[in-house]
């Protein structure tokens, strides 16, 4: 069934409940893979480079069909990037792909003075990102890289939830101009556009996805944490309480209307990501609304931790990443507004 | 080493030559039945670069490196980097099996909570000297102890294993021409040139030439077969000669060394055996793969 | 003459002005360079590294002084982030300089793995933060600096007014357990804080100071904008306005209680920063007062643009750093407030 | 160069092999000229290392380069990436002298709303390829653009100049090692190898040898007299053999070359001279300090 993605229809009540439980499953790493082949067919200008983690950042069969526009620079993320700022400015569009934490971490200046400056077509793609990264442990799971890439200007930050988004913003990155950061996952996670899920709306630089619509709070939530919203709202309900869902995947630029509007409807503010509460969506969202329309805003992501190893779903539960952390940040956030 | 070092190491035995070569041989073994249970254990992890550490490792922690598993922040304890982080089970093998914590701790490799992250903490677990796993840092690190060692007139050393697709990443060689130009003789680094990275085969994914490589970042290059305790004991004894310059032995290995179907793989990088391949895994190594291989293993 | 240099006595009339323009100048670096010194004096532990600008950074005279604790890595960021946490896991307390754009964003992932991960005591001293590093343009003026160093867990994060607090901070910082980052300008600035100036009280991680308190709005500055924030607040009467102001040097951890009660007690905020106004000092108060106490935050900083080359004033001016620009910032707050 | 590539460069000019190399002598005194004056009227900036680029830079942006002045983005022009960013005016002379923009605009380098930025900017500088600035990182975009030339089968050649400090960024050795990986021979590096950095010699600061080096890491390496326009020309010609290796040429210079006071000081790797100094420099390179030096200089 689908159902209406868009829309600021504010109190409606939903006909249908989206079972998030039950939607397929798909990694977004996985989505990529398969977007990047379609941009490689589509558009003989793009190009795509690897760190030796083809296998795991799904650029490997991009790499497969078109090896002739595919590096593979070994474990050397800097030199990734340069290069990936010399074949755009010679007109190719470089996806350059690793773990999230050596893309925006280990190469952050390279990132900052060879592509954010001149602002180079560079499509910055980040998998393993969060602790949903798992047993590896800290080293291995970036929980800063949104407020690494969201601090660099003419850097557009996608954090997509499915894997439907991720290959439309995929497509949709072909047509921005400056450098993207794309921030992917290592799990499987539900399927939230589609069939039996929400209607999957166009995806741009700057947009959104309101999900629900609330009366007493509203969760902006960004890539694995937005199915965690969902059922957070859902949740809500048993509680008395009415609470709005924004798909912020867009989270620089920010869809400042979107959640200026959300403000003013619900007057109170729930942000959930994978990520430091630090910099990330939830200081983007609190910069946002104090500047306009101050309301509270709960944020819900590391608690300025590292990861550690563990079961992906261990550790969402461990460092409060689940949905019901969100929905007592929703009370919170509703208590702290009266 | 010198005699005095090798009597004050708390570990070393008595013997003759071949029974200290039997007895590193059956700690490298032992490490390795230790490397596959643990990952087993775990479902995730990485064997192939741990068990092609074996040796190096068996010949530093059950002979070379001064420690004392009692006293695991003891000042003059030699001091060991892992660079190449991933190999983190082939570590924790050796530090349970040398008594730093207990052996059934190695477990709970990568589980939540448990002080044996997947790759090497230095908060969480006994005996390991810095944090590691993002590649390329180790070298650095191990240059600022080493230079710690300078600036105290101390005598320890500080040794550091690398992988050979690792040694991609610039910073190695930042690090490298430092050690160099500060002349710290008291460094000693290892490759674990296994010709293997996750892609594939270093030669085709980005090929590097080990020796001259180092040679002309100034260092004292030595080679060894990665597998052959004598030939890694000789060495890294000749490695400790102390010239003036930092020494590195490059060891020919072989990735998933030990386990026939692990040999030569790039998949083995880093996943975990199912129970059945543990089980075959553990009897090409000659042990059932049923409780302790030794009890206490060889830990003394 | 002296003047109280701490106190929340919110609305107190302010006995004699502290003529900013008239006092005495001097780097924060090169205040730097004399607390580093001393500090390796008073303590045979203290080490330090540069990357090929310890004239600039002023770390030279420390290395001149003991030659045997002093490593010149070369230009190589990296490795000095990674040998200093090596000297640090050996006991040593080493600062590391160089200018804030490289020690932070060329060397994060290093010293994101290496030190704050398990929170060795390295000191991280970034000099030519902001765009006072003029002519140089935009590749050496790190506008991204605080916002890198935020995030990261573990770490404490200073960015010192003058030359006083300084030389506080870095004696200070010798008894903080895990890493500090120390922010520097290049430019002399007002020594704000002494003889002709304000009361220097004992500058710590998790202090600020309230310079001035008032009744419609507070700036909460860092940096050489708290001069700039003076300047500003003084204004502010012109117009009828009764404005605070607090040096939160400490932007990590945030003096949350000075933050908070300034937020209660005048409804509205101003930040100011040579920084981007993401993700920054700006960032932590809007996460900060969103989560308890909304009142409107208006950011002062970089507008999400890179800075170029130009005079430092110049560049000031451009870039709206200026008092007047706080001040046009405090009507706005002001203005949101209502 | 083959004759069809120089024929093809506009800017190229009849004449014997001594005229070819007076007026490229010219055209670096002139270089140093516009660099000394740019300075000194910007108040701060960079002569020692742009100085010591002069005879490369003009051998390359005179008669090298395949470049249209008129035609900046021309597809199949030659790219250059000046990686040590900071020698700026050297490169900015030699634009301006070859007709890219006024040379009027060298008189506003460094100051508010300038496009010519402290460090060399794509986005603001016609003629400038690729930002930079930040050591060490104008090596990987030099790669990226010949790759870029491979993949279209381009006949054009992508040219980067490193300083020897630099060099000591890991960064410029993962390049290096990318570039003989997968063959890059339509890249040239040259290094500008004057000896000093900032904090003092390189040798002493972290002494960096590089002809070894950059052999070890694959690359043909060649030498040249860095203010010998012969040498320089011949070490360029031989660099376009394409072997299935990228070349470099190493270039022996000396820092703030052509002026007396400057030369060997890496206290003038910074700063800029004074009107007293720089009217003793003009006079030292055979000009007064008034007016241009010769008018339209020598661009065509
Ligand atoms: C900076 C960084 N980039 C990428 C990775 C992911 N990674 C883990 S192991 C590995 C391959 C290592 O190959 P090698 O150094 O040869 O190790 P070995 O063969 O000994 O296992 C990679 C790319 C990482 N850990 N750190
Ligand atoms: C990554 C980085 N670190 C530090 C600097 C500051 N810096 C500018 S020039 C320079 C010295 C360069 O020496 P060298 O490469 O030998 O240049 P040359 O002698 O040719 O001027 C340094 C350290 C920088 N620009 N980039
Ligand atoms: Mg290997
Ligand atoms: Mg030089």
């Amino acid at each position: 069934m689908f159902r209406p993605g868009t829309g600021t229809a504010w109190g409606c009540v939903e006909m249908t409940r989206v079972d998030v439980a039950r939607l397929p499953r798909q990694a977004t790493r996985d989505a990529y893979g398969e977007a990047l082949v379609a941009a490689g067919r589509a558009d003989a200008r793009v190009v795509a480079l690897d760190a030796d983690l083809s296998g795991s950042t799904k650029s490997q069969k991009f790499g497969a069909l078109f090896p002739e526009r595919f590096f593979n620079v070994g474990i050397a993320e800097q030199n990734m990037i340069g290069m990936a700022a010399g074949l755009a400015a010679a007109g190719k569009i470089p996806f350059a792909s690793s773990f999230a934490i050596f893309v925006t971490g280990r190469a952050f200046e390279q990132v900052r003075q060879s592509v954010a400056y001149p602002g180079l077509p560079v499509r910055l793609v980040g998998s393993h990102s969060g602790v949903t990264v798992g047993q590896d442990g800290s080293s291995h799971q970036a929980i800063e890289d949104i407020a690494l890439m969201r601090v660099l200007p003419h850097m557009t930050v996608l954090v997509p939830a499915d894997g439907p988004s991720t290959r439309a913003l995929v497509n949709e990155s072909l047509s921005i101009e400056g450098p993207v950061y794309l921030r992917l996952g290592r799990p499987a996670v539900p399927v939230l556009y589609g069939e039996g899920g929400f209607a999957a709306p166009p995806f741009k630089a700057g947009g959104s996805v309101t999900l629900l619509a609330g009366r007493d709070a509203t969760i902006v939530a960004c890539g694995v944490m937005v199915a965690e919203a969902v059922t957070a709202a859902y949740r809500a309900e048993a509680i008395g309480l009415s609470v709005g869902v924004i798909d912020a995947y867009s989270v620089k630029p920010l869809d400042r209307d979107a959640v200026l509007a959300a403000a003013r409807a619900t007057g109170a503010l729930v942000t959930a990501e994978e990520h430091s509460v630090i910099g990330g969506l939830g200081g983007a969202v609190a910069e946002t609304v104090a500047e306009e329309y101050p309301v509270p805003v709960i944020r819900v992501g590391l608690l300025d931790r590292f990861g550690e190893s563990g079961a992906p779903d261990e550790l969402l539960k461990l460092c409060r990443l689940m949905a019901d952390d969100i929905l007592a940040a929703v009370r919170r956030a509703v208590a702290v507004k009266r | 080493m010198t005699d005095q070092r090798t009597k004050a190491a708390p570990h070393n035995q008595p013997g003759t030559p071949e029974e200290r070569h039997a007895r590193l041989a059956e700690a490298a073994r032992q490490l390795r039945v230790e490397i596959l249970r643990m990952t087993a254990q775990a479902g995730s992890g990485h064997p192939g670069g741990s068990l092609s550490s074996a040796e190096i490792i068996a010949c530093l922690y059950f002979d070379v490196l001064r420690l004392d598993p009692a006293r695991p922040s003891w000042p003059e304890r030699d001091r060991f980097v892992l660079s190449k982080g991933h190999a983190a089970p082939v570590l924790y093998a050796a530090l349970a099996l040398r008594g730093f914590f207990p052996r059934e701790l190695l477990a709970t490799l990568r589980k939540t909570g448990s002080c044996l992250q997947g790759h090497p903490h230095m908060r969480t677990t006994p005996g390991v000297e810095v944090s590691t796993g993002s590649l390329g840092q180790g070298l650095s690190m191990a240059c600022g102890l080493a230079a710690a060692a300078r600036i105290d007139g101390a005598g320890w050393r500080t040794w550091c294993l690398l992988g050979d697709g690792e040694t991609q990443e610039g910073q190695v060689w930042e690090a490298a021409e430092a050690a160099a130009h500060f002349r710290l003789d008291n460094l000693v680094a290892l490759v674990d040139n296994n010709g293997l990275q996750i892609d594939g085969p270093v030669s085709q994914v980005m090929a590097v030439d080990q020796v001259p490589r180092w040679q002309s970042f100034g260092w004292r290059v030595l080679e060894a077969d990665g597998h052959s305790i004598p030939d890694l004991l000789a060495a890294m004894q000749a490695a400790l000669a102390g010239s003036g310059r930092p020494a590195v032995i490059v060891c020919r290995t072989t990735k998933g060394k030990g386990v026939s179907f692990m040999e030569g793989q790039a998949d083995w990088h880093g996943k975990a055996p199912t129970p059945e391949q543990l089980a075959r895994a553990l009897e090409e190594l000659g042990c059932s793969g049923q409780g302790p291989a030794l009890p206490g293993g060889v830990s003394r």
